[in-house]
């Protein structure tokens, strides 16, 4: 089982890219659970959302504490105290952020997968939603999940003109990840 | 006769309810929103507004008025859904009461919540443990192809001839309200034929304008009691009721859940684990992995909470060494769980063994895997002989 | 021998049905609210459907057992329960195609109090009913006790009269007002003095809540809560329109028009004194009562302007 | 006065006035009866319009109160406006018997 933990903020959709990535999952045929935590549905308090990856059915029902994988749709959140809090050995970690990490920033950090999901997002769908553009670069970092499974998953969320935007940003998370190892 | 392959979709619980009673074309809909009850009511509107679920949709203006909206068009022969969670099942308390005792075959969901202070805006148990005595059919259910499968079969349970009862599905607010996952939904067509039977029995009681009937004659005194005993006795039915429904569902659609119970590894357990809701998925795996260590231990996943199913779990129970009950609510005056109060008077059956409460999961803090790894630990210890404490409140002992 | 009426009044002729009720129903003597339910039974006839709560008439509308007190289907609920039933009832029997005269009968109590928010809801969705509030200005069935339909200075049994107590202390709330103001299909107020305008609103309600809902207010002065004589309650409820205490008026879709003048109204005190629950009150008090029973009418005289309805000529002393 | 039957043949609670029309002797509850005067009555219908239990019965020239329902109410007497209609102890007829 792989475990992934998205912290975001209220409104930047890591609720829903938390979920989406589960459906990319399924696509797959691979079993996949995911919710989120949070108290009020507030734009800009902190919201964290799990999502369960596995060969077989996931019965889990719990909160993760200990991530295979971080996805951190808001730059401002890498200063988070609790940011690392259980990160497995070998763990992961996809960053959006304008700059490159300089070092490790947990011991049991071994990937990195940084990319301007903000920029990405402004540019591609016109708005700071860079949820989609980081599964992109999920795609690319972690290589759990194939491109194509994130992109038909796509169009459950968005129809039209949002759908097209939406798969650009998510490609160009993928082409534009830079992969940091430790 | 199987139903043919449904179409798998990534959904919440929310929107596993809102599918499941869409498929059983209710003739109208109240609901009224409350967290984290209010994605089940957008997206019936959603489907109404896409033309796919041909009711008349009420946009109440508070819980009470959807209850008796609902408990009316039941009783006028109509099928009437709704949905709440927490304040919104207490503000319904009068007309909730009105419906069971006019034996109005509601169905319901209830996003389980916290009971209640303003910011109580989190997952727990204590809303449907509070109303166990209202004469309901209550339900409890683990995931979200159980929470859709579960609406359909409230259905066929509610309006069965012989049962003519309210039915509230229950699923945890939160952990499993948001949950996403992989969801079967079946087929319109198929769901109309599940559903059929219920044609071809004999019409309810009906208000209907031809006929000089009157509903809601208060019965007083002798009738009064009859009335009460006949609801005591549809009770009782509803239990054997689900069973076959559960077991015609699982034939047609390849799903069930053991109906009143489901017994997880239990029939060579020495001691047993009880608990219903979403962590009863949690359990399974705590489960496997302390009988991975040798750990003779079972689960039982409580699906009916009422009515209460005395004889298969003291059938399940029976010679058992210890039990551990996890309740996600308190037994306000017992000073336990509610669930474990219930058990507890199945002792004079099942032999006077230990029987521990667990509370924990209230206000969505995490029933974890620690936690009930804990559990397991301490029933087994109790089984041993050694001495136990009778109500543990995990999260704060940690 | 005196010359005979050749003719019945016309209401008669407005009887579509025979009395739906039986002979002996359990109101007290004299009470109006017996007079509407049996006119309303009919003038409605059998294509009705009653929705009705615990209160004075309760008795009356649901059975007992397997025992019923007329040949009326109907739907007994909870007070905070009416206008919700009737919403479910209506929507499905318009769901099934059916056209049906769904009827709630309550009380000020649950109209203006407890049952109010849902009344509010059903009105603002223009729901497809009658709700008909009977305003006996108080909780007679359970004793007398205020609503907030009882008026400056009535003594009730929980705004008694005493050494510091002078009745109750605030205004009533002008409940057919309020309901105007959702803007529903109809709306109008009645007494059982001017049977005629009853009837003809009774028949416009059946109209109208094809289009939307519709609300009538039925002023009904109770022989034992006010502390008058049994066969006084038509003659207080004609007293009560001839003063402007309780104007005859409607409203269609937000049109209002008074459907009964009065040239030369008299002033409340030929009102207050038919009735006890009055009785305490000294000269400053009812000339604020006259104040407040002025300035309703003034108001309602307004938004017979605004509306643009006309008011009829048909002038009464 | 309320007429129980053995067995309730419904599930809940419903009344049925096919099976059971309730009635209460409410011609028991008078203290004065009306007696109405055919000479003074002109026909006007006014007593029969407003009797709250609509118990006057038309008699084709004049109308005449159906004792077995009437309260005593008095208010056909106040409404008549011939004065034709007047209300008498029911002392006054105790003579009579039972039998109204």
């Amino acid at each position: 089982m792989k475990e992934i933990r998205f912290h975001g903020r209220g409104g930047q959709g890591a609720v829903l890219a938390a979920r989406m990535l589960a459906a990319a999952f399924v696509v797959e045929g691979k079993h996949a659970a995911s919710f989120p935590m949070y108290g009020f549905e507030r734009r800009g308090a902190p919201v964290v959302a799990f999502t369960r990856l596995d060969d077989k059915p996931v019965r889990e029902k719990t909160q993760i504490y200990n991530p295979d994988c971080l996805v951190v749709i808001d730059p401002g959140l890498i200063n988070l105290p609790t940011l690392f809090a259980g990160l497995k050995p070998e763990g992961i970690l996809i960053l959006n952020s304008p700059r490159l990490l300089e070092n490790q920033l947990n011991q049991n950090l071994r990937l990195a997968g940084v990319v301007n999901a903000t920029q990405i997002a402004d540019e591609e769908i016109g708005r700071d939603v860079p949820n989609t553009c980081l599964l992109g670069a999920f795609a690319a970092t972690t290589g759990w999940v194939d491109l194509k499974s994130i992109l038909s998953s796509l169009g459950d969320y968005f129809s039209g003109d949002l759908l097209e935007r939406n798969i650009r940003s998510v490609e160009r998370g993928f082409h534009e990840v830079k992969v940091s190892k430790w | 006769m199987k139903a043919q392959k449904g179409e798998i979709r990534v959904i919440t619980g929310n929107a596993a309810a809102a599918y499941g009673a869409m498929l059983c074309r209710p003739d109208v809909v109240a609901s009224y929103p409350i967290t984290p009850q209010s994605e089940v009511v957008e997206q019936l509107s959603r489907f109404h507004a896409d033309g796919i679920l041909d009711a008349e949709m009420v946009e109440v203006e508070g819980e009470n008025s959807a209850m008796n909206i609902v408990a009316a068009v039941t009783l006028a022969g109509g099928r009437a859904f709704t949905a709440t969670s927490s304040a919104g099942l207490a503000f319904m308390f009068d007309a909730f009461l009105m419906t069971a005792g006019y034996r109005a075959p509601v169905v319901m969901i209830n996003v389980n919540r916290e009971l209640t202070s303003i910011f109580s805006v989190s997952g727990g148990q204590q809303d449907i443990m509070t109303v166990l005595n209202a004469g309901w059919v209550q339900i409890s259910v683990e995931n979200c192809q159980e929470i859709l499968d579960s609406v359909i079969m409230a259905f066929r349970l509610a309006e069965d001839i012989e049962i003519q009862l309210p039915v509230m599905v229950c699923y945890d607010g939160f952990y499993l309200s948001f949950l996403a996952e992989a969801v079967e939904i079946p087929a319109r067509e198929d769901v109309d034929q599940f559903l059929a039977p219920l044609k071809l029995q004999p019409e309810r009681t009906k208000l209907v304008p031809e006929k000089p009937l009157g509903c809601g004659t208060h019965g007083i005194l002798r009738g009064f009691m009859e009335l009460r005993y006949k609801h005591c006795a549809a009770l009782e039915r509803a239990k054997q009721k689900l069973e076959e429904i559960d077991r015609e569902f699982g034939e047609f659609f390849g799903r069930s859940y053991g109906g009143q119970i489901e017994e997880y590894r239990t029939e060579d357990a020495e001691i047993v684990v009880l608990t219903s809701g979403s962590a009863v998925g949690t359990a399974r795996t705590v489960v496997d992995a302390k009988r991975a260590q040798g750990l003779k231990v079972g689960l039982i996943k409580l699906r009916m909470i009422r009515p209460f199913p005395r004889e298969r779990l003291t059938q399940a129970l029976k010679g058992k060494k210890a039990v551990g009950i996890i309740d996600r609510s308190v037994c306000f005056g017992w000073n336990c769980g509610p669930m474990y109060m219930e058990l507890r008077a199945l002792c004079p059956d099942i032999g006077f063994v230990p029987m521990m409460s667990f509370i924990d999961g209230l206000a969505n803090m995490d029933i974890s895997i620690p936690h009930i790894e804990r559990v397991i630990d301490d029933v087994y210890a109790a089984s041993q002989g050694k001495p136990y404490q009778e109500v543990t409140w995990i999260p704060l002992e940690e | 021998m005196v010359q005979k009426a050749k003719k019945l009044p016309r209401v008669f002729d407005y009887f579509r049905d025979e009395d739906q009720f039986v002979g002996g129903l359990a109101f007290c003597a004299g009470c109006p609210l017996e007079l509407a339910l049996r006119i309303l039974s009919k003038v409605l006839g059998r294509e009705t459907v009653l929705v009705g709560t615990p209160s004075c008439s309760a008795p009356v509308i649901h059975g007992q057992n397997i025992g019923t007190w007329h040949r009326l289907p109907y739907y007994g609920c909870l007070m905070t329960g009416v206008p919700s039933s009737a919403t479910g009832l209506a929507r499905y029997y318009r769901k099934v195609g059916k056209d049906v005269n769904v009827v709630c009968f309550t009380g000020d109590g649950c109209a203006a109090d407890v049952g109010f928010q849902p009344l509010s809801g059903a009105a603002e969705r223009n729901e497809h009913f009658i709700y008909i509030c009977y305003d006996n200005e108080g909780y007679m069935n359970t004793g007398i006790q205020r609503s907030s339909t009882t008026p400056r200075g009535a003594a009730t049994t929980t705004t008694p009269v005493g050494v510091a107590g002078r009745g109750k202390e605030t205004s009533a709330k002008n409940l057919p007002l309020i309901m105007a103001m959702h803007r529903p299909s109809y709306v109008a107020t009645a007494t059982l003095s001017h049977l005629e305008d009853f009837v003809k609103k009774l028949l416009k309600a059946e109209e109208k809540r094809k289009e939307g809902f519709v609300y009538i207010h039925v002023f009904i002065p109770c022989a034992v809560g006010w502390g008058i004589e049994s066969d006084s309650t038509i003659q207080v409820s004609r007293m009560a329109v001839r003063t402007n205490y309780f104007p005859l008026w409607e409203a269609e879709n937000g049109k209002f028009r008074l459907t009964h003048t009065v040239a030369t109204p008299k002033p409340i005190t030929e009102y207050t004194k038919l009735i006890r629950k009055f009785r305490h009150l000294t000269e400053e008090e009812l000339a604020r009562l006259q104040e407040e029973v002025n300035s309703n009418f003034a108001f309602l005289r307004h938004l017979t302007e605004f509306g643009g309805g006309e008011s009829p000529s048909n002038a009464e002393g | 006065m309320v007429i129980m039957k053995e067995f309730i043949k419904y599930e809940a609670g419903w009344s049925d006035a096919d099976e059971l029309l309730l009635c209460l002797d409410t011609g028991s509850w008078r203290t004065k009866r009306p007696v109405v005067d055919r000479q003074k009555c002109n026909y006007c219908a006014l007593c029969a319009l407003y009797c709250p239990p609509q118990c006057m019965v038309n008699m084709n020239d004049y109308f005449t109160p159906n004792l077995d329902f009437c309260k005593g109410c008095g208010i056909c007497a106040k409404e008549c406006p011939r004065g034709a209609v007047t209300m008498v102890p029911e002392g006054e007829f105790a003579h009579e018997g039972a039998k109204r």
